[in-house]
């Protein structure tokens, strides 16, 4: 695992984080929540965690995307 | 020699019980009467049955529980708890039975009643408190139980001033609690069955702050000046309050803290020797004159009976910041003299209230002439306070006298001749006002106040009397102060 | 600084991530931005417990009956697992809360909702 | 005695197996949870009464479920500050026989949703347990969860308007202090290579290298449970959270919740004192300087309080400000004082919170003008609230006043007589505000005639009032037994201190 690799993914993560952060569309965040799970999941696959990264893609980005996705359906979509 | 009895526990007990039967069944005029005796009369033969004792040197103690490590709650009739016992709970037969005469057609009787017969269990607690702990807790139970007094006819003046009381007392109350943890932890016991438990071991500047704590907790009660702000504003209360806060409880339960402060806290040697009494009898001695003269200029008499009552309780300080045996006797006399003095006194002026309506100085003319029982008792009263001998502030007086002359500080003698001055100059104008000034407009024909106000105020004003006259027969309470002066001075 | 910085490149992110996390459930006034905040606080947390965990080239620490080490330590796995489900359990329970304030008071920004109380 | 520790993994196990089992029961018999309920911690009070005994008999003791050796394995403890469960089964227990009434009152309460609430009523009970006998990290964290959300559920349960607010600003922030913990735990993993407090502490101790992240884990730890506890400036989850709950659920998240932040601060303290890295004088001083802000803010806060269940909420505020500052003093009157405060406490505001809630069942006000003169009409329900009251300000003999007086003493013992004064004057402002509540449930004329014509609540409300009301009396009077109980707890925890 090349440590450019390494490099990239945490900045992705990072980059992802902060996109939730500022986001308006509370749609669109929790989109780019997902991919940011599924980021840690394949960063972990590689740090010797492949039992936390399949928790984490299944229940980390996938449940609680799901759980946003009905939360924001049922609420709103616009943060003001 | 100790004896274990269970009557200094029971003293305070079954006052506390027949005020809850007075809460339970004061809706019923004959049982309220009844239960409100009992409570007075029971309590006060259990004192009488420890009182041949007591004279013959017999200490009573009861330990009701120890929590652990000295700190707990227990009772004990030493003679000078035994003397305070003594004078609250007679002068309460009397605040009792005046009090069933003056409240007769209030509204909220059960409410003032229930309290009324707490307070003076309080009292007898404080009076029979082995450690600080115990005391503390009858000292703040007294200022609870007080407030609903205070507060009685819910106007908002008075409501304000029970917020004023509430607040000096209480503040005073925690400055009392922070001393007791001082000494408990100074020197791990709270006992007040020795002369002085703090000894010379502990620093100087801590042993200056306990005191500087438990005298201040102690002196908003005592409304020692600068601190007396609650008493007159709590004028507004019923006549029979004004009784108990002046006379029988509340202001006494606070000199009583300070004489046990300097007796039994720290003793007379170590005070001695650290020289903290000093200030405090010169802010005694302040107390009395400036209360004396602020006193002169009152018109209503309720307000300047309030504040002779500052300037009165403040003879206990002094004398008990002078630290000779004389002044201690003073001291503790004065428990007596001055209570029967000044309860005489406001049942005068409660009396005169309810039979005339007339609460000011100057409405007073030739009201001797239409009450001259009740005019006669004031005098007796007014006479003992400058300090006539033959009456029972004579003592007192003398034997601070005494006490200036033994400990060689010449200017209590003119504290006590000042003080003298400045009582007959606002009690002598009303009773001349009374007696040698006509009425205005018709006369007026003779109109006692009814029994239940009159024959109290009676009683009171002889024992002013017997209390000067007879001080030195023996079985007389002032054998009982001797023997505290004893104990205290471990003659 | 910078080698030790860089040694600990895992430690540093989880760190970043955590920080921008805490400052989304500060600041942000909307209820579900603050949870997605929240959630990325906790996979910080998580990142950096597994990168504690992680040995130089080890293995995961499955055993079969030939594996050999070096292992990556097991105990801040089963940490991490039961700290996903709680996260999602904690999502659950406050979207849920969420939906039922919108449902009442027709908002779910805090400072609306704290000018309605 | 070997079946002895067994007890240890019953106690916590039974209620988690119980709240699972909740919804079976009640498919069987609809009206069967709080029985259940009852059984379940009926079962588990009997073991933890064993267990105290045995702590009180012989010192601490620790189980291995599933025998593996201490480092690895799962490590269950019970030393004297697990003793902490008795009380929890006690008001546990009390808590659902007051449930079994007071449910059917609340407005949205359908009968559907009772499983559950019992459910969750004994995962937070089981929780708790769980969290005061746990010897490892792992479980603490595990434990510190099951009771957070269990809570966090428990407060939106009675469907009160503000209940659904309030539930959520608790859930933010003990979210967020939950993952502060996990934070620290990690960097006490990272340094130690375990998670067993007793390996931590003692790998701490040895180690070398820079220990700036010890502190990083320390400051973590701290944040975190003081948010947990409650202590200002973290305290503003608190009062709408207990307010807003139904009055059986306020009188555990009250008594007992908020206690398991503080035990968790014990747990933090045993791990750093009994490492000896570094001194933890500055931690102390702020935890003084939190508690006494906390006393007197939470008191000067219920003070103005017109509704009586907000007002207890900052009484507990204040009180837990006690037992902070008792820690903070970290002498051994003031930490024993705190300690047996954390149990007295408990039964105190137990007790405060059915007695109130027994008065909003029947009259349906809850602010101190509308229940005027409610005294005269509900007397034995307000007998146990004079008496909850005085034990609150301390007032011997009752159960809050030894605790008090110790942690005073420790406030004079730790030189730090200004914390003394603190001390006494907010206990003074303690008083103050429940003479407003005594004035207005006795003297004053009652303006609903719902008050007027309120009577007894039921048996099953009023027994479990009357109960914690007659144990605060008992344990004031005993209170000579839980203090020397926690003693050699106390002295243990400050060894290391060498004093």
């Amino acid at each position: 695992m090349s440590l450019t690799f390494d490099i990239l993914l945490l900045l992705y993560l990072v980059a992802a984080a902060l996109v939730v952060a500022q986001a308006k569309d509370l749609l669109a965040a929790s989109i780019v929540f997902s991919s940011y799970g599924l980021a840690l999941c394949l960063l972990w696959q590689y740090r010797g965690a492949p039992d936390v990264a399949m928790a984490e893609a299944a229940v980390g980005a996938g449940i609680t995307t799901v759980l946003f996705l009905v939360a924001i359906g049922r609420t709103t979509r616009r943060e003001k | 020699m100790e004896v274990v009895d269970i009557r200094p526990m029971l003293a305070p007990g079954v006052s506390f019980a027949c005020a809850a039967m007075v809460f339970l069944f004061g809706r019923n005029t004959n049982w309220r009467r009844f239960w409100m005796l009992s409570a007075a009369t029971i309590k006060m033969i259990v004192v009488l049955s420890m009182l041949p004792g007591s004279l013959r040197g017999v200490v009573y103690t009861f330990d009701l529980v120890d929590f652990t490590g000295g700190i707990g709650l227990g009772f004990r009739a030493d003679a000078l708890g035994m003397f305070f016992a003594l004078v609250s709970s007679s002068l309460w037969v009397a605040t009792t039975v005046y009090a069933i005469g003056y409240m007769r057609d209030d509204e909220k009787r059960v409410r003032f009643f229930g309290f009324f017969a707490l307070c003076v269990s309080t009292t007898v607690g404080i009076a029979f408190a082995e450690n600080l702990l115990t005391f503390f807790l009858f000292y703040e139970m007294l200022t609870i139980c007080t407030y609903p007094l205070v507060i009685h006819y819910e106007t908002p003046e008075a409501l304000s001033a029970g917020r004023t009381y509430l607040t000096y007392t209480l503040i005073g109350g925690a400055f009392v609690l922070v001393g007791t943890v001082m000494v408990h932890d100074a020197t791990g016991t709270l006992s007040l069955g020795h002369p002085g438990i703090l000894d010379a071991s502990i620093s100087p500047g801590r042993l200056g702050v306990i005191f500087a704590l438990l005298i201040a907790g102690f002196a908003t009660k005592t409304a020692l000046m600068p601190l007396h702000g609650w008493l007159p504003r709590a004028m507004v209360a019923p006549t029979p309050v004004s009784a108990l806060l002046h006379a029988v409880a509340v202001v006494k339960a606070g000199a009583f803290g300070i004489v046990r402060t300097v007796y039994n806290v720290f003793g007379i040697e170590l005070l001695d020797d650290l020289g903290f009494a000093l200030p405090l009898a010169a802010l005694a001695a302040v107390t009395i004159i400036v209360a004396s003269v602020i006193a002169i200029f009152q018109e209503d008499l309720k307000r300047r009976l309030a504040y002779s009552t500052i300037s009165q309780i403040s003879y206990i300080v002094l004398a008990a910041s002078m630290l000779t045996p004389f002044a201690a006797t003073a001291a503790i006399v004065h428990f007596a003299n001055q209570a029967l003095a000044k309860i005489t006194m406001f049942f005068v002026a409660g009396a005169i209230q309810r039979t005339t309506g007339k609460t000011n100085v100057h409405e007073l003319a030739g009201i001797g002439h239409q009450m001259p029982w009740t005019m006669g008792a004031f005098t007796i009263a007014a006479l003992s306070f400058i300090g006539i001998p033959l009456f029972a502030g004579f003592i007192t007086k003398w034997y601070i006298s005494l006490g200036a002359l033994e400990s060689g500080q010449w200017w209590f003698l003119l504290v006590m001749i000042t003080s003298s001055l400045l009582n007959a100059a606002y009690f002598l104008p009303i009773v001349h006002l009374a007696f040698f000034k006509p009425a205005r407009g018709d006369a007026v024909p003779v109109k006692e106040a009814r029994p239940t106000l009159l024959i109290p105020t009676l009683v009171c004003a002889a024992w002013v009397l017997l209390l000067g006259t007879m001080s030195e027969v023996p079985g007389m309470p002032f054998s009982l102060a001797e023997a505290a002066v004893r104990f205290v001075f471990r003659m | 600084m910078i080698v030790m910085l860089w040694h600990n490149i895992d430690y540093v992110a989880s760190v970043v991530l955590f920080s921008i996390g805490l400052y989304v459930v500060i600041a942000k006034e909307n209820l579900i931005k603050k949870f997605l905040g929240l959630n990325i606080m906790e996979t910080a947390v998580f990142a950096f417990i597994i990168a504690l965990g992680m040995v130089e080239d080890g293995r995961p620490p499955i055993m079969t009956g030939d594996a050999q080490g070096p292992f990556a330590s097991p105990l801040p796995q089963t940490l991490v697992l039961t700290g996903i489900v709680v996260a999602v359990s904690t999502t659950a329970l406050a979207l849920t809360l969420i939906i039922r304030i919108f449902r009442r008071f027709g908002t779910i920004e805090a400072n609306e909702l704290r000018e309605m109380e | 005695m070997y079946a002895w520790p067994h007890w240890l993994a019953l106690v916590v196990m039974t209620p988690l197996a119980g709240a699972a089992l909740t919804p079976i029961a009640a498919l069987l018999d609809r009206r069967s949870p709080p029985w259940w309920a009852l059984a379940t911690m009926t079962f588990t009070s009997l073991a933890a009464t064993m267990l105290v005994l045995r702590v009180f008999a012989e010192g601490p003791f620790s189980y291995l479920p599933g025998g593996w050796a201490a480092p690895y394995g799962v490590e269950l403890r019970f030393d004297e500050f697990s003793a902490v469960v008795g009380v929890i089964c006690l008001i546990g227990w009390m808590a659902i026989l007051f449930s079994s009434r007071y449910t059917r009152s609340l407005p949205e309460f359908a009968s559907d949703r009772s499983p559950y609430y019992y459910a969750l009523l004994l995962l937070n009970l089981g929780g708790m347990i769980g969290f005061a006998v746990t010897g490892d990290l792992f479980n603490l964290f595990v434990f510190l969860e099951i009771l957070s959300l269990s809570g966090y559920a428990l407060v939106a349960v009675g469907g009160e308007r503000i209940a659904e607010m309030a539930a959520f600003k608790y859930l933010l922030m003990g979210a967020v202090s939950s993952v502060l913990v996990l934070f620290a735990i990690g960097f006490l993993y990272g340094m130690t290579g375990t998670l067993n407090i007793a390996d931590v502490t003692a790998r701490l101790g040895a180690l070398e290298g820079p220990t700036a992240p010890a502190a990083v884990a320390l400051a973590l730890l701290a944040v975190g449970f003081v948010t947990k506890a409650a202590i200002f400036p973290l305290h503003v989850w608190l009062p709408d959270a207990h307010a807003a709950a139904p009055s059986p659920v306020s009188a555990v998240l009250s008594g007992l919740v908020v206690k398991l932040g503080v035990i968790g601060m014990i747990r933090t303290y045993r791990i750093y004192y009994g490492a000896g890295l570094f001194d933890l004088t500055v931690l102390n001083h702020v935890l003084m300087w939190l508690g006494a802000i906390s006393i007197v803010m939470g008191a000067f806060f219920a003070i103005f309080q017109e509704d009586v269940k907000l007002m207890l909420a900052y009484s507990t505020i204040s009180n837990i400000g006690y037992i902070i500052m008792g820690l903070g003093l970290a002498t051994t009157y003031g930490v024993i004082g705190a300690s047996v405060h954390i149990f007295n406490h408990a039964l105190i505001k137990a007790t405060l919170f059915l007695a109130v809630g027994a008065i909003i069942y029947r009259t349906g006000y809850r602010t101190l003008s509308d229940l005027r003169g409610v005294g005269r009409a509900m007397p034995l329900t307000s007998v146990a609230l004079s008496i909850g009251a005085i034990s609150i300000v301390g007032i011997p003999p009752t159960a809050g006043f030894l605790c008090k007086w110790y942690i005073t003493l420790g406030a004079f013992e730790a030189n730090q007589p200004l914390f003394g004064f603190v001390l006494v004057f907010g206990a003074l402002l303690i008083f103050v505000y429940y003479i407003r509540m005594v004035n207005a449930f006795y003297f004053r004329e009652p303006i609903h005639a719902e008050v007027t014509e309120a009577r007894e609540v039921p048996v099953s409300m009023l027994l479990p009032t009357l109960v914690l009301a007659s144990l605060c009396l008992i344990m004031g009077v005993l209170g000579r037994i839980p203090l020397t109980f926690i003693e050699p707890g106390v002295v243990r925890l400050l060894a290391p201190l060498g004093g």
